[in-house]
């Protein structure tokens, strides 16, 4: 790995934990909402940086229309989404900071002591892994992909049938 | 030089797309018009709203910019002509052209003004319309050139244009990309007769100077995907393959801006109703019939 | 031991906890869901970081990637549906208040 | 070959899917899947016959590919399966004419019997769960079919719920399998020893116990008359019922020999207990119902015995013969609208035909020689001759055949007396042409059996001492039923009967009731008319108010004091339940971490894995 991806790689970890942070730290739901968006976009710049050029093209793409309309709904659905009140919206407070600084520290930790053995040398052309990919998902894995295929597409029916019955409801009245 | 001359390139086709707009709209033909204008914006002052976000309004025309030229950097306009040869770089395009959405509701968003953060949500709406429609058209153009490289899909088209080959697609990403650039008729998030600008509504002098070039550059942006998904990018006769890219794009464009004058204004559930009742089953039977057109002819 | 995986694998671990904290901490749904979706955001570098640095050869990593991509928009979809349906019911999705799943 | 294999599930599915597309034509579509698969069912066992052996491999999961092979033992049944669905879907043609939901009906018909195909040609652990649960949901469907009439859609939950719960062993069992043996082949050439076969086995019995309605899971099979004529006829002789035994069949060389005992101690006690429900039972369908369970009994007693395949040749039997039953008996049904035996008096001369066919497959069931159901049954008691455990197994076997010529001859005897009043009946040229099918069928199958015999090339004991025995008890049977007459010890019972008009919720009560009612009011007459026969009737009597009254007391006490505990546990458990979403986002928290912890300890106390 040459020392400019190295830079790269640890550029893009900051701004993805950087942004991860501001989205609990604001108070504008705008804000958060694309703050978490940009930190999903470090997070695909990252995996360009780690040579994985579809995943990291496919994260970007689909993360910034999958942001955005968690942005409407905090607009929709909060109560102060300017945050201009300056309301707090959290709860369990310390509970919550125990339990996510001993995960992140007991993950880290484990990360640091497992010994990975050596990186790996060379990695496949970016055109290989598509290929490569392409091959996978048609052909050992391709029962595993086809159900996250239905699962998407039950769980669109089924988010539909949740938000609609007020609606049905009325009518039938 | 590798970086330059497409950037040059682009700004060179936003200067007669936006002749061409000044002049279909207004119907006199001024090659000087959009420095006037440019310079017009620069030199006005430029107001910040009251109580703006101020972050979000002064990032939205940069990063609309910043999506319009990135989309652009992955589309050859000649063989070695191309800023970023990435090895996905159809996907790419469309991962850049994402962004719009976002600099679109980071401008409705900034500023703290009703009609601009109508047109913001507005554009969120039309996203999910016609993002569908963007993607499985270029599925169908990657399926025909077994490659998601730009350059491999013009290559693929040596012996026929996609726009015959697969029309239906052709159509399909048309539309699409008229209401990416949110040029009329979807010009739902800056619809001036309604919103009075919408998103643009708040911004003045330099800041829409910015934003007015990142919808040129945009709609330069559709116009060369076009051309290079369907239209054979710089394949052709005679002239050298950077000129027939130009003309290619310039037809496009003009096309593009000249189709929006003839229909009226859609609703946005008129459209997001015809996108996903009639467009996505449309572009599914596109990549049924390009991939049976695949397997009978070798 | 490379030091780009174990950067990898720190920032996922950073990620992991701060989207731990907010899923545990924030008391509106949609909050939540953002807490959620930066933990998985976590395990997404984690999957490519391994594939990256261990296993370049093999794409069932690489396959994983998509299915936890799969998942982010199941969660999603699934998640603002209950949102509306609550926001339609009570008029907020503040979970503050929540009590339906009381046992 | 291998197109043959995908042919016989394939030809259904792509029937339904025709059906529920197209407006019309349902009923010959079905009938031209029936007819395909079982087309490639045939010609599957004659290439089969001559010595080949095929098998589909289909891409799966990585490294467990999903296979379909034919072997001589699932060609037979893929035939089996296909024949018993023509029938039962031509005679449907007739039964369903006036029905508007037509399309429907077939479509799901079709599913299940593509469905039972993919079961029965599996040949791995993977495609068997994904087919075993198709056949549930289809079931479940079928049962429900008239969801809009009161207490179907409870029976039909209830026969998914009973089943489903037994399913989860198939699961348990099929992983077990999978991660011993590390293959997901269904063969017997890796089957694992020791501890891991005993619990694949009991696992394996126990979705069998559920599928197959065995006591005490009996129950839903009952309820499961709700759904239409043809569905019961198809359920119980060659699909969802007939599943377990099937699963058991072909697992039986896998299991060990305590799985076998235990196996065959769940089938004889079936075979008596709901032997005598099905004597006590005072509605045709429902007594139909209950000999099922009491057959599947039979079935398991001879794979606990050692001999699957005399299980096999009652299986195919009585799938001819439970099928012909349930066609007349809708046939019944449909002259007088109802099933209940008081309703059907004297029908006999009414529908001559249909009563006819009834009365060959009754004694078929009966094991009267020479038809069918005599081998079969002769088989099975040679087998439990033969067994390590003879007195055990020999005595439940005996008391089963002659609790089925019991019931066999008190239904036989209902039907014929009585007063007749006939009436025209639509579609009831399909009815009978199916029904003539497999009467047809259930009475000269015996012809086969020889074939299948050396088809499989298994051991069949055979002994004189068996026939005899066999022969003996189910004349026995068929007497006591006839002379037996329950309108005569019906006496108190009168009330009951005309409230029975409107069984409404209280089945299981019914049931119980009159079951003990019509015990007592039997032993009362036995006393005073048939002193000397009557011994062996009144421990029958006596069994059957122990079968009740363990139902009462022990099952029902043991369920309430489980509800009880569960109800205190629950309630201490409820102030963790605060029902706040973030309490119990932390408790998640906390219960992830304390799995992972264990999962690490776990990891660092096995031996490190070594490096690449």
């Amino acid at each position: 790995m040459s020392a400019l991806q190295l830079a790269f790689v640890t550029f893009f970890g900051l701004a993805a934990v950087w942004f991860a942070l501001v989205v609990f730290r604001t108070s504008s739901m705008m804000r958060s909402a694309l703050a978490l968006l940009f930190s999903q976009t470090a997070l695909g710049a990252l995996f360009l940086a780690l040579q994985a050029e579809f995943l990291g093209v496919l994260q970007i793409m689909m993360m910034a229309t999958e942001m955005s309309i968690m942005a409407i709904f905090m607009v929709m659905f909060m109560m102060d989404p300017g945050g201009l009140g300056q309301m707090d919206m959290t709860h369990q407070k310390r509970l919550s900071i125990v339990a996510g600084v001993v995960a992140a520290a007991v993950v880290a930790v484990v990360a640091v002591l497992t010994p990975w053995g050596a990186p790996a040398t060379s990695i496949p052309n970016p055109s290989e892994q598509l290929q490569g990919l392409g091959r996978e998902l048609l052909g050992r894995s391709m029962l595993v992909f086809e159900t996250a295929g239905i699962t998407i597409l039950t769980a669109m029916v089924a988010a539909t049938a949740v938000a609609m019955p007020a609606l049905q409801r009325r009518r039938e009245r | 030089m590798s970086v330059l001359a497409p950037i040059l390139a682009l700004l060179l086709l936003a200067w007669c797309v936006a002749v061409l707009d000044a002049w279909m709209t207004t119907g006199r033909f001024r090659p000087l018009a959009p420095l006037t204008a440019t310079l017009a914006l620069v030199a006005g002052e430029s107001l910040v709203p009251r109580k703006p976000d101020r972050l979000f309004f002064e990032t939205a025309p940069i990063l609309l910019l910043l999506a319009a030229v990135l989309a652009a950097a992955a589309l050859p306009i000649a063989p070695h002509l191309v800023i970023t040869d990435l090895a996905t770089s159809a996907l790419f395009v469309n991962a850049a052209l994402a962004y719009v959405l976002v600099a679109l509701l980071m401008a409705g968003w900034g500023p703290d003004g009703a009609y601009a953060m109508i047109g913001g949500w507005r554009f969120l709406g039309q996203t999910i319309a016609y993002s569908m429609l963007i993607v499985m058209p270029i599925t169908a153009v990657a399926m025909r050139a077994q490659s998601l490289l730009t350059t491999d899909i013009v290559r693929s088209q040596a012996g026929l244009w996609n726009v015959l080959y697969q029309p239906l697609g052709f159509a399909l990403f048309f539309v699409a990309a008229m209401a990416v650039s949110f040029l009329p008729p979807f010009d739902l998030p800056t619809a001036s007769g309604e919103l009075a600008g919408g998103v643009e509504a708040e911004y003045t002098g330099a800041r829409r100077a910015i934003f007015r070039l990142g919808r040129t550059i945009l709609i330069v942006s559709l116009a060369t995907a076009t051309t290079v998904f369907y239209l054979g990018g710089w394949l052709g006769p005679w002239l050298p393959p950077w000129l027939w890219s130009a003309l290619k794009t310039l037809a496009v464009a003009a096309a593009m801006l000249a189709a929006g004058h003839a229909v009226p204004r859609l609703r946005e559930a008129h459209l997001l109703a015809w996108a996903w009742k009639a467009g996505i089953p449309l572009a599914m039977l596109n990549i049924f019939l390009v991939g049976v057109l695949l397997l009978v002819i070798p | 031991m490379s030091i780009g995986l174990l950067l990898a694998l720190l920032t996922a671990a950073a990620l992991f906890g701060i989207g731990l904290y907010g899923a545990l901490s924030q008391t509106n749904l949609v909050m939540i869901m953002m807490g959620v979706e930066l933990i998985l955001g976590g395990a997404l570098l984690n999957l490519v970081a391994f594939w990256r640095f261990l296993h370049p050869g093999s794409y069932p990593g690489q396959m994983f990637v998509l299915i936890v991509m799969t998942v982010m928009a199941v969660e999603m979809a699934v998640g603002f549906g209950v949102a509306i349906a609550r926001f339609r019911a009570r008029g907020s999705v503040e979970m503050e208040a929540a009590r339906e799943l009381q046992g | 070959m291998t197109g043959l294999l995908a042919l016989a599930p394939l030809a259904p599915l792509a029937a339904a899917a025709l059906i529920l597309l197209g407006r019309r034509a349902a009923a010959p579509l079905a009938l031209l899947g029936a007819g395909a698969s079982l087309y490639g069912g045939a010609r599957l066992l004659s290439s089969v016959a001559a010595g080949a052996t095929a098998s589909l491999a289909l891409p799966g999961l990585p490294g467990l590919p999903l296979a379909l092979t034919a072997t001589p033992l699932t060609a037979l049944l893929s035939v089996l399966v296909a024949t018993i669905a023509l029938f039962v879907l031509t005679y449907a043609t007739g039964y369903m004419t006036e029905d508007p939901e037509r399309k429907r009906f077939f479509a799901t018909m079709l599913l299940f019997v593509a469905a039972m195909q993919t079961l029965v040609l599996a040949g791995d652990w993977i495609l068997l769960l994904a087919a075993w649960e198709v056949i549930g949901l289809a079931s479940y469907l079928l049962i429900g079919f008239w969801h809009d009439r009161p207490g179907v859609p409870a029976a039909a939950t209830r026969a998914f719920l009973t089943t489903r719960a037994a399913d989860l062993g198939l699961y348990a069992a099929a992983f077990l399998l999978i991660g011993a043996t590390g293959t997901n082949a269904i063969t017997q050439a890796t089957h694992p020893s020791g501890p891991a076969a005993l619990a694949a086995g009991l696992l394996l019995l126990l979705a069998a116990m559920g599928k197959s309605a065995q006591t005490p899971l009996h129950g839903w099979l009952q309820d499961a008359m709700a759904g239409p004529t043809p569905v019961s006829a198809l359920l119980h002789s060659a699909t969802l019922v007939a599943a377990g035994a099937i699963l058991l069949i072909r697992t039986a060389p896998l299991l060990p020999p305590a799985a076998l005992l235990a196996a065959g101690l769940v089938g004889g006690t079936t075979t008596v207990i709901t032997g005598l429900i099905a004597f006590a039972e005072r509605d045709l369908k429902r007594l139909l119902a209950a000999s099922t369970s009491s057959q599947y009994g039979l079935m398991l007693l001879a794979v606990g015995a050692g001999y699957p395949l005399a299980a096999l040749l009652l299986l195919i039997a009585h799938a001819a013969i439970k099928s012909s039953l349930f066609l007349a008996s809708g046939v019944f049904q449909h002259s007088r609208d109802s099933t209940r035996l008081d309703d059907l008096r004297g029908i006999a001369a009414e529908r001559p035909l249909a009563y006819a066919g009834f009365t060959l497959a009754a004694l078929a069931l009966a094991g009267i020689p020479p038809l069918s159901g005599f081998l079969a049954k002769d088989a099975v008691i040679a087998a439990t001759l033969a067994s390590p455990r003879t007195a055990a197994f020999a005595t439940l076997a005996l008391a089963g055949t002659l609790l089925t010529g019991a019931y066999m001859g008190r239904a036989l005897h209902a039907l014929w007396h009585g007063q007749p009043h006939p009436r025209p009946l639509a579609g009831i040229g399909w009815m009978i042409a199916g029904l003539t099918g497999l009467v047809a069928l259930a009475a000269t199958l015996a012809l086969a059996f020889p074939g299948i015999r050396t088809l499989l090339g298994q051991p069949l004991p055979e002994t004189v001492a068996a026939k005899a025995a066999g022969l003996s008890a189910a004349l026995t049977g068929l007497a006591l039923g006839w002379l037996l007459r329950p309108e005569r010890a019906l006496g108190p019972l009168l009330p009951w009967a005309q409230r029975g008009f409107r069984i409404g919720g209280g089945l299981s009560a019914l049931t119980v009731k009159s079951a003990l009612t019509l015990a007592r009011a039997c032993d009362r007459t036995e006393t005073l008319l048939y002193g000397g026969v009557l011994a062996a009737g009144r421990a029958g009597m006596a069994v059957a108010r122990a079968a009740q009254a363990s139902d009462d007391l022990g099952l029902d006490a043991l369920i309430a004091a489980l509800a009880r505990g569960a109800n205190r546990l629950g309630a201490r458990l409820r102030t963790l339940q605060s029902g706040l979403i973030h309490r119990e986002l932390a408790l998640a928290t906390a219960g992830a971490a304390l799995l992972v912890a264990s999962l690490a300890i776990a990891l660092l106390a096995a031996p490190a894995i070594p490096p690449r």
